[in-house]
């Protein structure tokens, strides 16, 4: 258990910059997911934390102590790989038990270390076992086996979900938040499924082209993004976008799109000037209503009953917009559709920087 | 193969006829006796071992590190080494000769067994690492770093977790190997003038003159010295034909 | 457009059977999706009906009329592959518009055939493009296109979603959805993904291990599955099942089990009897209530806020369940939490034959 | 190499000295003249060229139609096939050579181009069909499947679809095809007795006689022989170098 700081650490190829200056500080027995679609640079962090990729700038601390020039063996870490990376040749047990054997640790107390793993894992019938006659459920849980043995100060996770199928992934998601409760122990996932950043993270960077986009806790990411990237990226369907104008109304401002026209509260004096703006609406926050209560008039494209709920794709004006409703929803294509929203939950963002405005 | 296994059977005088015969009238183990006997076949399959052994002795040790840094490190030229790998490949093995030839000369190896495994290892070698680089290839670069963080360093994390993985590979290139130089005949040829090094496929050759064409004798010594080929070969089949399809390599 | 008649169809590899009598009736203009995991069979289906692979018994009729003597161009298909299948050596162009040159459709026409179809799925711009250089949302259109530009009686779609990232995904589902709408043809689309079943089928079938499991609407087989391996292949999470007992009551059944009291409306007297049951549950259908009113009383183990909403996984008794929560849901690890459920919403099922009870 | 390009340059004089010469420091081109016009040198290059071309073509033709069949086809006994390919190119050449002299004997083909061009093709036509598979089993199955649905035949969709896409592997596999015939020396030594179908590693071979070592124009002719195989390499290697890093073949 200990802190992590990544202090202002940058990343060049050559002439290729990847990492541009990031600043991470993760409290003792956090949770911190690096979240960005591929490329974005956040597996290449993971690596310098490990110590397989040499840093161009910037320091990172392990509890305090700077690990630049300690050796991957050195920096007391563990890492579950996208590929398990789980040695071939070797029996599930000796995968597990392999690096308390190359710190020199006895073989009765290596025993009991991986006996114990074992057992809080569920995988103590597959000991004997070779990894190649494992499934890929039963894979992730030695490799996970195989990091929480040695009792480390730092948990690395690359992607570990990936490789499996939609049911087991969910599962497996659980077990690592059960896991992360039950040892305490501070851990960096990486990953580009927002679903797991969302419901695993104490603390989650978006980052995007070597740059974070946003550094928070999950509630405060999904709600406030702090730019349209963000906001895009987090939650599926993604966020709805009405390019539209802002005018002075005497509730507030009014947002004013063909179609739509939702009075914001605010008391930000400075939103209140006219201008043109991006309106960004969660699918789950419209509601159907009646029609003289609608804020947003559109006719129904296509309808999508998922079996919880209904996602409907909405024309409104020249935009298309997604709301989430509820599954016994029985509009049809070309009817109109009469929506409202909960004026609290919008966001505003600036057209030409994309950045969020708050309101 | 069948028929010098049955011509190797046969009497001298069975043989040459003007009708062929397939099967043998007659069955005797004469033409066996002879070439262990009268020539110096024993000798020149020594020979062939002791050049096959050192051989695939270099080869392995040299070539495995080489394989390993070409598969592992990207270093400048790489690609245009491996290229200029198989260029050399395409060139005819009878134009290499005279200037291996000479330097041979220059440095006292003609017509020693040392000196052929070198000439047979410039040949082969190139192949061997080649060959092995694309079952280190296909060993999957997170092995080693998950062996890195679990405390190995970079050569015990190869020697651990990479080497067992491509021993498939391992065995089957060595068997190639192996049995190339155990088959090669024009380095053989040209390098030896002695019986001191010569090996088997030299000797059979010259044994056309000695005897005036003994096909009998012949057949025999082919059909002995294929022998270790096939013993090696049914030894090693299945780790050999697992090795050459590869993919087998899977965490 | 036309109907598509499956009767009887089996296949054997040698003496193993990998599809066991399958009966299926499409309508014309009908949206057939086959469902199951890997290895039920329902790509060997598929492929019977495109003429790629022999069947080993049965009937297979298209517009009424037996297809198993033709070669699979003469029977007016066209089929999208899950790796699109796009011939590498030829522009996007000659790729749509290669059917039409096999079948001697004069240049002129079949120009015109590839900018129509090109134009619908917005691909105009890339038609003197090789298939190397395009995306993968790319790639997916113009194996559309060259599907759509032969105006054939039956689409047939192999898993043609599953090599895209999620958010491309639910774009194209989308698309696919739009394309039916306006096409009108019949399709056949093969899936392991629930969700493209649920969204996209007029009609679907539950495959397992050669066996068709249930055949039907969507909304029948997410709200009234005909077994267990149904009732958990549809939907994610998965429907939680609670093992119990079923005992008489005043006002119908009582279902009962370490935790859980529910009582259960019924017209059918023969439930009534005291038995082992499963109780199959549906997430989304639990939701939090007074101590009072509760039906389910567990401790909760692990909350996941996904950003729409809020999975909690709740131990009941000896059983796991999870609910589908609201997203500011604020329960803690170890705290207690009181549920309850509409009778109405929940199954039953024989806990020996894994079939579903009617109640 | 470079050594052999600077003694085709030397005066005869100046290469037989005691002290070895790095750099000539005479140069001449009278060692190539003297190879053009003395021996049979151009009938040489002439017949090794109609052999290379017999086999290759032979190669192609029956190769390419065997390998989709293995590639495709899923036949009983197609692996022990395979497998048994493999196996005869673990025998020495000089075992298969004598059966192959008495049946080339027995049908007339001994000292013929087309005869020596035949054993070519036995022996390199395995190799050809075993790497072309290779090509073709990366080219998806899903290619064919959608041909034949918008209309092709199987072997129309072999033709318009599968081999543009193997194309690089098929002037790979050609090449080296070309280039093995092309050195080939032992199976030329032992097929051919006169000059009319005698290829030019068994001419440059034999001179070693006539001429007493004249290593100028052996080198001179070791130089014009290995031309064709550079300005053959020259022309296709970048198809070659896509075609061996293969993987090249995607959707």
């Amino acid at each position: 258990m200990a802190t992590l700081s990544i202090r202002d650490v940058r990343k060049s190829y050559g002439s290729v910059q990847v990492l541009h200056g990031v600043d991470i500080e993760l409290e003792d027995g956090g949770f911190l997911v690096l979240l960005g679609p591929s490329g974005c640079g956040k597996s290449t962090l993971l690596n310098m934390i490990a110590g397989l990729d040499d840093t161009s700038g910037g320091d990172i601390l392990i509890g305090g102590r700077s690990v630049l020039d300690l050796a991957p063996k050195d920096r007391n870490i563990a890492m579950v790989f996208q590929s398990y990376a789980l040695y071939p040749t070797m029996s599930v047990a000796r995968n597990i038990g392999f690096g308390l054997e190359m710190r020199g640790v006895g073989a009765d107390q290596r025993t009991r270390a991986v006996e114990d793993a074992a057992r809080m894992l569920q995988i103590s019938h597959l000991l004997d076992r070779r990894p190649a006659n494992l499934s890929g459920g039963q894979r992730q849980r030695v490799a996970m086996g195989r990091a929480i043995v040695r009792d480390p100060e730092l948990f690395l996770f690359d992607e570990p979900l990936s490789n499996l199928d939609a049911k087991l992934r969910v599962e497996m998601r659980t077990e690592i938040k059960r896991l992360h409760e039950r040892l305490g122990t501070s851990i960096v996932y990486v990953t580009h499924d927002q679903i797991e950043a969302m419901t695993l993270g104490t603390k989650v960077a978006v980052m995007k082209s070597g740059y974070i986009q946003q550094l928070g806790d999950p509630r405060t990411i999904y709600e406030r993004p702090a730019n349209m990237f963000v906001a895009s990226f987090i939650g599926s369907p993604a966020m709805n976008f009405l390019a539209g104008r802002l005018v002075p109304d005497s509730e507030g401002v009014l947002f004013q799109a063909s179609g739509v026209s939702i009075v914001l509260p605010t008391r930000n004096r400075q939103v209140g000037s006219e201008r043109p703006v991006m309106l960004g609406i969660r699918p789950e926050e419209l509601r159907t209503v009646a029609e003289n209560r609608a804020s947003i008039i559109g006719e129904i494209d296509v309808v999508e009953p998922t079996g919880p709920e209904t996602m409907v794709t909405v024309q409104v004006g020249e935009n298309a917009i997604i709301a989430r409703l509820p599954p016994r929803f029985a509009g049809r294509r070309k009817e109109p559709i009469f929506l409202a929203v909960d004026p609290a939950s919008v966001n505003l963002f600036d057209p030409d920087s994309e950045q969020r405005i708050d309101i | 193969m069948i028929w010098m296994f049955l011509t190797s059977l046969k009497y001298e005088a069975d043989i040459v006829t003007q009708t062929m015969q397939y099967l043998p009238s007659r069955v005797t183990f004469d033409n066996y006796v002879a070439i262990w006997t009268q020539s110096g076949f024993p000798r020149l399959i020594g020979n062939s071992l002791v050049v096959t052994l050192l051989t695939v002795t270099i080869c392995v040790v040299t070539g495995t590190l080489a394989a390993y840094a070409f598969s592992r490190f990207a270093f400048r030229g790489r690609d245009q080494l491996m290229l200029g790998y198989l260029v050399v490949r395409m060139f005819p093995a009878v134009m290499m000769i005279i200037p291996l030839y000479v330097v041979m000369r220059g440095v006292g190896l003609v017509d020693s067994r040392f000196g052929l495994a070198l000439a047979y290892t410039s040949f082969l070698l190139p192949l061997f690492v080649w060959m092995l680089k694309g079952f280190f290839d296909s060993a999957p670069k997170e092995l080693e770093s998950a062996a890195r963080i679990d405390g190995s360093t970079r050569l015990g994390a190869m020697v651990r977790i990479v080497m067992p993985l491509a021993r498939n590979g391992l065995v089957a290139s060595s068997v190639f190997i192996a049995i190339a130089a155990w088959n090669e005949f024009l380095f053989a040829l040209m390098l030896t003038t002695g019986q001191g090094s010569r090996t088997w496929p030299v000797g059979l050759q010259l044994m056309v003159g000695e005897f005036q064409l003994p096909w009998g004798v012949l057949a025999a010594g082919g059909i002995l010295s294929i022998i270790p080929v096939i013993v090696l070969f049914a030894i090693v089949q299945r780790t050999m034909v697992q090795g050459l399809t590869a993919g087998a390599i899977k965490g």
